[in-house]
């Protein structure tokens, strides 16, 4: 199917009225040793049923996280989704608009995006928050860069416990300009080695920048962070790949972090095999001219109504150029929305519920699996929903393949990232993960002994 | 900041609040201004000003693990006790506060949507059927690989498919977008070169580019040198040629480009860059008007990017998401970033292991969900489907051009591809300009076209109807224009304060960017910055 | 006819066509009617008057038969070769087309519908995800028994909910409405007084009844006798003792009535019916007012129907689908409708073997995809949230009552439960009859109530909020009718001349009557009887 | 989830407006003796995730026709439904109003209803047709009852080749009137027997019942039927199950058939398990003051602009009670948008072809079955996409045993409608089914020769 309303007969009658006998004359701009002669070597064409049940057996050839038990986390992650969001994103004066850039035909959007703006903000403590950016992984990257327009400086701190693949989003963006990266390892509790992060601080520092919870699920000190990075005149940035924390941890805003980006997946959004996600970005209203990405103000129209525009566009590509804060353009607007819908939906009472419900889950498999003998926790700080343990007589893959055996997707294999922790398993447990899950997760884990 | 605290317990009187009217068909009689807004559409106060203390919107799965109290799972100074100012909703509220402003926005779905530069073309629906599918939406990016092998598959043949559509070597599908795809694009042809000895320091970038072209040139450490475009609204080679030397790593070109015309030159530029050692990007956002027909791969580039959201009907989403994957010749394929997906047998892997590799642009694999609509778009039309949509789209634009020549000015005067250029030169004496015909334009029931773009047409209107708009919906739009064009001469106030049918009437954009409100503060804790 | 008859090929002008416009906000101007209509809102013609010969809006599956023609297939003598006249569009016009329609729509998720005795509560989302679930829609109700367990399942468990919540004995789910259900229920009796020797002849109908109440009674056979009301507003036992005797066969009873009051003799009422060997039939449409707090089946009644898309929060659909099921005491278990579900062992199964059976009102099972959105609803509400509806929906209503009262007549003063029932008596002196105040409501923003129902008060308004309405939109709703009682009085013109703020003024329903257009007849061919 | 916005402290602010103490003294007017003294036995409430959950086990334990290939019909038909359409009809504007009632807020259900009827219209070859009954089946009770109220007559003949479910709630329905039914036999081609209708024609004949495609999915001769009934001046009711078949068999209508009803399932609806499902329902314009149902009608605003309403609603029972042509009030609005949505999808050429595949697939099966040594076609008269088989060396139910083993699911066993057809089963055979289905139907039939 084309989906093209023009017959051969609608066609001609344009063709004539244009003045030419064939649509041929209409490419006659392209030279001819630049035209394709023949057809494209592609599949024919699918009837909508036969599209349908090729989808499906492709579908069907992946698990998905209802038909298995699964502890993956690791920066996507497996969270209720009320059959609201999806109802409401998918309204199709939602999803078929392009970018708001004609406010009067755009109020919907606007006024959604203002509303997530103000949310970010909330959930991190912070003044000012942008409409989206692409993941949580380039919305980090594009945080350094900020920092370095805003105090100019070349050196980034960048834990190891930062999540491996958001390292290595953040070297290839930066890396191009400069700037320098200063890996710094984790102690025992899994944060994020204070004093390392002293050593590596100068005043040529231009950020620090900690995860928290990090990829270990440990929750870091950002207090002393903060004071260091501050102290050496460096900005803090905090990334968060896990936003269900903000129902129960403190925020980043009330630590003092300059800029906060992470990963808004979990807010409605499925897990989609990693992607679209939802960057999110904020940071202090100082520094919002540094900003990267879309921002939507409230103003007014000529008669006075309050009306909701896209704002402060000199930072943009489309007016900068080369001198633009970012050259993002198109965003994740869809996915904004999508966890727009779902924060209203938790609410103030909800999503704090929904956080210590992972809470307990989590604190309830990590006392599970600490009493099998084969196993142990080898980090002592706090957790939210993920945490490290260690295979003592196995490989982890042996564990996980004995998992698989029984219907269970267990946890993230640490040595694909940490040559140092190749005897270790990334485990998460959500509030999608029953009792019973936990249980045979453990039991499972436990025939191994 | 006052004016947006509101008490939202009490019940603020109907004509202050605004709620719930509806309004104004031609026969209102304005007795009640305050109330109604327009047409069967509600005012809608901000989540944070409605609802009640307590109320909720959803139920969570049930607590089935002990109930320890969070400072027994968490040290005491890490808890947080309240967010105040949250939404506080429940779920009929929660779904008419959605409902009602998604009645405030236009889509594709509406009407005619001829931005130009952004294909709006129809979104099949079948396509948001199929990516929804659990094996889809619901798989974890970090499953073992036995389990996702529909879609390792999935992406591996949508690269084949664009590979072929293109004339590229390789597709990398990692990009989430046109920008991101250019990112990536320059930062391996940066790598390219860095391998042959320097990055080079500069890049070329003709003045109709997109926005999107410097800055990422600028974000992979270039400096950005602007080429003229030659009169006839394309690439002069020879412009090409004195900007060229061994300082340019590489030319961005934009075929067809932002005035809607193919770059005929595109091969001798290239040979030109080539030369000197240079690399070629083509910018890749309007292949819808050339698929089928020509192939960028054939024309002498290395590097390039699609825009899954324009030319393969992925929908815009109001903003994103979308998708942006790059292609490339083989000599850049040792620089792809990781992973990249590979047919190992009958299974489909991922290999990290490229240690020429760029890294990575972002976590996971790409904007998946696009992907598989991108995928089931291909396949539903087929390679013959595929070119009539390049034939349709061209012949629509032209209509729109030929139908339209004689009421504004066309700056460039010959057959376009998927758009064409007009600018307000005939209406600025009657004191009408662009945004004028553009705010006017929804008066009539039509979505603007992309205003004030490529810049160097003046007052530039750049109109793309795409392929999946009837002659009907394009002769209603030329009536529309030709209407304003008169109206433009005989009440040229009427277009210069409009619209005038909108929910709002014109913002005051110049206000928003003057005195930034850019969240709701209302019951915002104030921090010390905040308030000082 | 000629009005209707266009070519639909041609290219209607723009203020003819009146395509494509949007309108209409309090700084319209006006300069364009014709064009515009309100709001971001469409005008938007007749699927028939658009399109154009040769689309379609999708494909089907491929042909992998031999392709015989159609005359090798059929005798020639039955073929039909085409339908003149049949829309000829392609997806993106349909789903534009339909998109438009709907926002002409108001529905509960645009805002308050009180809709007297309609219960126009808010449907939850996650019902409308699960009845979609493949196994429930698309499975055929001729599949074997070990292959339709789940379905089996669900309606055994909801026959079991819905007993106890009416306190009935058995329940039949087959009826696919309110009115199909009176009629399932008036059978029962019937086949019941037909076993103890005679149908009788009359049934009693109180003059307060919806119009399905003597509508049933008459297709199974009876006369009504229409019982009058008491001053109260209640069934006076009085009078059913006068009107009964042997030739009568029943007595329909709603309960809660539609004046929103509780019957309460009905005991005695069915007392004496019963004396009489006649039957209670009790119309449960009111049912959401009494949910967990009292049972019809304990009132001493022997059938009721319960409105699954009423109390049971099965959307309305503009008009249907809904289900009708019908509750029975053992007596009348005999007469039940085939197939009965039981459970045999852990197997489910239909039983058709019934020898006493009425047969069926309908093919297959009942409504079933409202069944299952029924039983989500009664799973996640759980029997305390039952009865939390019952005693919110009360209160809802009183407080409108309360609020109200000061300014529109109240027939009945008294405590209310679902709904309240007012009258135009204090604003007919002033010329604004109920209509007007129906229609005036609409430029609020809110659909007006149940109007002219029931018959026994005269200009009767009767407001249905439901528990899932917040306190700030009765708030707005008070207002609104507290403003609309003064413009009643300062500018009954205002009134009667609403709505002014719809896409279409009031709507001339006489000439509807009088001259009736119920179709499209642009292109169809005609038959002999049409055109003589 | 009680879906209940307002809190505690809402009601109490309400109740004190009221003037009571609590919510019981607005109950005090039920007697004590009828009020519940306990709460009610039902299972505790659960979450959006459990009942999520508990229905999907439910609908787990459901085969549904994705996973087999089936056969069934018999008047609930497994065609394509374009994924349009449930994007369209679940618009909440749509599926979340009343009745339209009130016409200047529901022009859209109302337009759509009006453009249903010319559909029905136009397919059928009728005049007027109404805006939906509850099925097919209740649809024919009421032609019948619809033809009694406007010739008065009182016998119908109803030939045994209608749906024997149809033919029961037209028992169930008509009876109480006291109409008299008169069943006539089918012929060997498995159409109605003219001679037997003709034989129970007389002057007190009301209607001529008769299904085409029939029951057997043969197509009867309308044309002498028609030519019968009227001579007798009885009425000729046509009833359509499957009407797909309208797309390419000529229409009632062009036969002088004065009422047609029928089941509208197979234009856009699901199979539901058997409901709901669209009664349609037409006639000639000179009866519709006759007709039950609510109608709409084209009508204009104070403007002179066009407007759709509700009409004729005095033959309704909220005007004329007891008096009124029918008792039905909510009928199945949303099943005939969808139908609208999916035949304005289809168009003119896409129903013809629909119509075509569906006559070929089914020749294509019937020539392969007649092959087969065990089993043979009954039935000579020409079928659409239904027909009888025979099985000769084994009862039908062990067919279908044999087939379910294989994952098909097999034929209607008419047996249980039919006892002289127990050695039968009536097959479907729709675009839904390959080839591949096709011949391994034929081939699991096959192995049991
Ligand atoms: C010509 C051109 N290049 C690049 C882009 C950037 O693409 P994206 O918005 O997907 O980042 C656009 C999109 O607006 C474009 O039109
Ligand atoms: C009191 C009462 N009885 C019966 C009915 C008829 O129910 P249905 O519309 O489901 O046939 C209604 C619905 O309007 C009603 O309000």
């Amino acid at each position: 199917m084309e989906y093209i309303p023009n017959t051969e007969a609608d066609c001609r009658a344009m063709l004539d009225a244009i003045g030419v006998r064939s649509s041929d004359e209409l490419f006659a701009d392209i030279p001819s040793k630049l035209r394709l002669k023949r057809g494209l070597n592609l599949a024919p064409p699918l009837s909508e049923t036969g599209l349908r049940k090729h989808m499906q057996g492709l579908a069907g050839k992946n698990a998905d996280v209802d038909q298995y038990a699964s502890f993956l986390g690791a920066g996507a992650y497996n969270h209720f989704i009320p059959a609201a969001v999806s109802h409401l994103v998918f309204r199709s004066e939602f999803y078929t608009a392009y970018t708001p850039y004609q406010p009067e035909l755009s109020q919907g959007t606007l006024q959604a995006v203002y509303e997530y703006q103000t949310l970010i903000c909330q959930l991190t403590g912070m003044e000012v928050a942008n409409a989206s950016m692409y993941d949580g992984s380039s919305a980090m990257a594009e945080a350094v860069l900020m920092a370095h327009r805003i105090n100019g400086r070349q050196e980034v701190v960048l834990p190891m416990a930062v999540h491996p693949e958001y390292r290595t989003v953040c070297r290839t963006y930066v890396s191009k300009l400069g700037l320098q990266l200063h890996e710094v390892p984790y102690t025992d509790e899994g944060t994020t080695d204070l004093k390392q992060v002293k050593a590596a601080l100068s005043d040529r520092t231009c950020a620090v920048v900690v995860q928290s919870p990090n990829f270990f699920g440990v929750l870091e000190s950002l207090d002393e962070l903060a004071e260091a990075a501050h102290r050496a005149g460096a900005l803090l940035i905090v990334v968060v790949a896990e936003p269900v924390s903000f129902g129960i941890v403190r925020s980043p805003g009330e630590y003092g972090a300059d800029i906060v980006a992470g990963e808004g997946q979990a807010f409605g959004n499925h897990l989609n095999f990693g992607g679209p996600y939802l960057g999110f970005f904020a940071s202090k209203q100082a520094y919002v001219r540094s900003m990267p990405g879309r921002l939507v103000g409230r103003t007014e129209d000529k008669a006075g109504r309050p009306g909701y525009v896209l704002t402060l566009s000199t930072r943009e590509q489309h007016i900068r150029r080369e001198k633009a804060t970012s050259n993002i353009c198109t965003n994740e607007g869809l996915c904004a929305l999508a966890a727009t819908v779902h924060l209203s939906l938790l609410g103030r009472a909800g999503l704090r519920e929904l956080a210590l419900l992972n809470l307990r889950k989590t604190a309830y498999a990590k006392a599970a699996i600490s009493k099998l003998r084969a196993y142990e926790l080898p980090f002592a700080g706090p957790t939210f929903n993920e945490f490290v343990v260690r295979v003592k007589r196995r490989t982890p893959a042996q564990v996980n393949r004995a998992l698989l055996a029984k219907g269970i997707i267990g946890g993230v294999e640490l040595g694909r990232f940490y040559p140092e922790l190749s005897d270790c398993l990334l485990l998460c447990v959500t509030e999608q993960n029953s009792r019973e899950e936990i249980d045979a997760l453990c039991k499972a884990m436990g025939g191994g002994r | 900041m006052t004016d947006e605290v509101r008490d939202k317990s009490s019940l603020a009187p109907l004509h202050q609040r605004g709620d719930g009217g509806i309004s104004c068909g031609p026969s209102a009689t304005g007795e009640n201004e305050g109330v109604g807004v327009t047409g069967l559409m509600f005012e809608e106060p901000l989540l944070f000003d409605q609802g009640s203390p307590g109320r909720r919107g959803c139920t969570l799965p049930e607590c089935d693990v002990p109930e320890l109290k969070a400072d027994r799972l968490l040290p005491r100074k890490l808890l947080r006790h309240d967010i105040p100012g949250f939404p506080e909703l429940s779920e009929v509220e929660v779904v008419r506060h959605f409902t009602r402003l998604s009645q405030w926005n236009y889509g594709v779905d509406t009407g005619f949507y001829p931005l130009g530069s952004c294909t709006m073309k129809y979104n099949p629906k079948i396509n948001e059927e199929v990516w929804r599918l659990p094996g889809f939406s619901c798989a974890h990016p970090y499953q073992p690989e036995s389990l996702i092998q529909g879609a390792l598959e999935l992406m591996y043949e949508l690269e084949q498919c664009l590979a072929e559509v293109s004339g590229m070597d390789r597709i990398s599908l990692q990009p989430a977008a046109g920008a991101q795809g250019e990112t990536l694009g320059m930062m391996l042809i940066r790598a390219f070169l860095e391998s042959k000895g320097s990055p080079r320091k500069r890049v070329l970038v003709p003045d109709s580019a997109h926005g999107t072209n410097p800055a990422s040139s600028a974000i992979c450490g270039y400096e950005v040198l602007q080429i003229k475009s030659g009169p006839n609204g394309r690439l002069d080679p020879k412009a090409v040629a004195d900007a060229m030397n061994e300082d340019v790593a590489a030319i961005m070109v934009t075929n067809p480009n932002t005035l809607g015309l193919f770059e005929d030159q595109i091969a001798e530029v290239a040979k030109i860059v080539h030369a000197k050692g240079g690399q070629v990007y083509c910018d890749g956002a309007n292949l819808n008007a050339i698929i089928g027909i020509s192939r960028p791969g054939d024309t002498g580039i290395d590097v390039l990017h699609i825009n899954l959201h324009k030319t393969f009907a992925v929908p815009h989403g109001g903003g994103g998401p979308g998708a942006g994957p790059v292609g490339l010749k083989a000599h850049l394929a040792p620089f792809m970033p990781v992973p990249v997906i590979e047919k190992k047998g009958k299974r489909f892997v991922l290999n990290e292991d490229l240690p020429s590799s760029v890294g990575r642009v972002r976590a996971f694999y790409g904007n998946f969900a696009a992907l598989v609509r991108a995928y089931a778009y291909i396949r539903s039309l087929g390679p013959s489907g595929l070119r009539r949509v390049a034939e349709v789209a061209v012949i629509n634009a032209n209509y729109i051009m030929n139908q339209l020549k004689d009421y504004y000015h066309l700056p460039y005067d010959k057959f376009c591809k998927h758009e064409c250029v007009f600018s307000d030169a005939r209406q600025l004496p009657h004191g009408v300009q662009t945004l004028d015909i553009a705010k006017r334009l929804m008066d009539y029931g039509f979505h603007p076209p992309t205003i004030y773009f490529p810049l160097i047409v003046k007052g530039a209107m750049m109109i793309e109807p795409t392929e999946t708009e009837s002659k009907e919906t394009l002769d209603q739009f030329i009536a529309a224009m030709k209407r304003i064009a008169e109206e433009a001469e005989r009440d040229p106030e009427l277009v210069r304060s409009a619209p005038h049918k909108t929910r709002v009437s014109r913002l005051d954009e110049a206000k928003a960017a003057r005195q930034p409100n850019l969240r709701w503060k209302g019951n915002a804790p104030k921090t010390a910055t905040e308030s000082s």
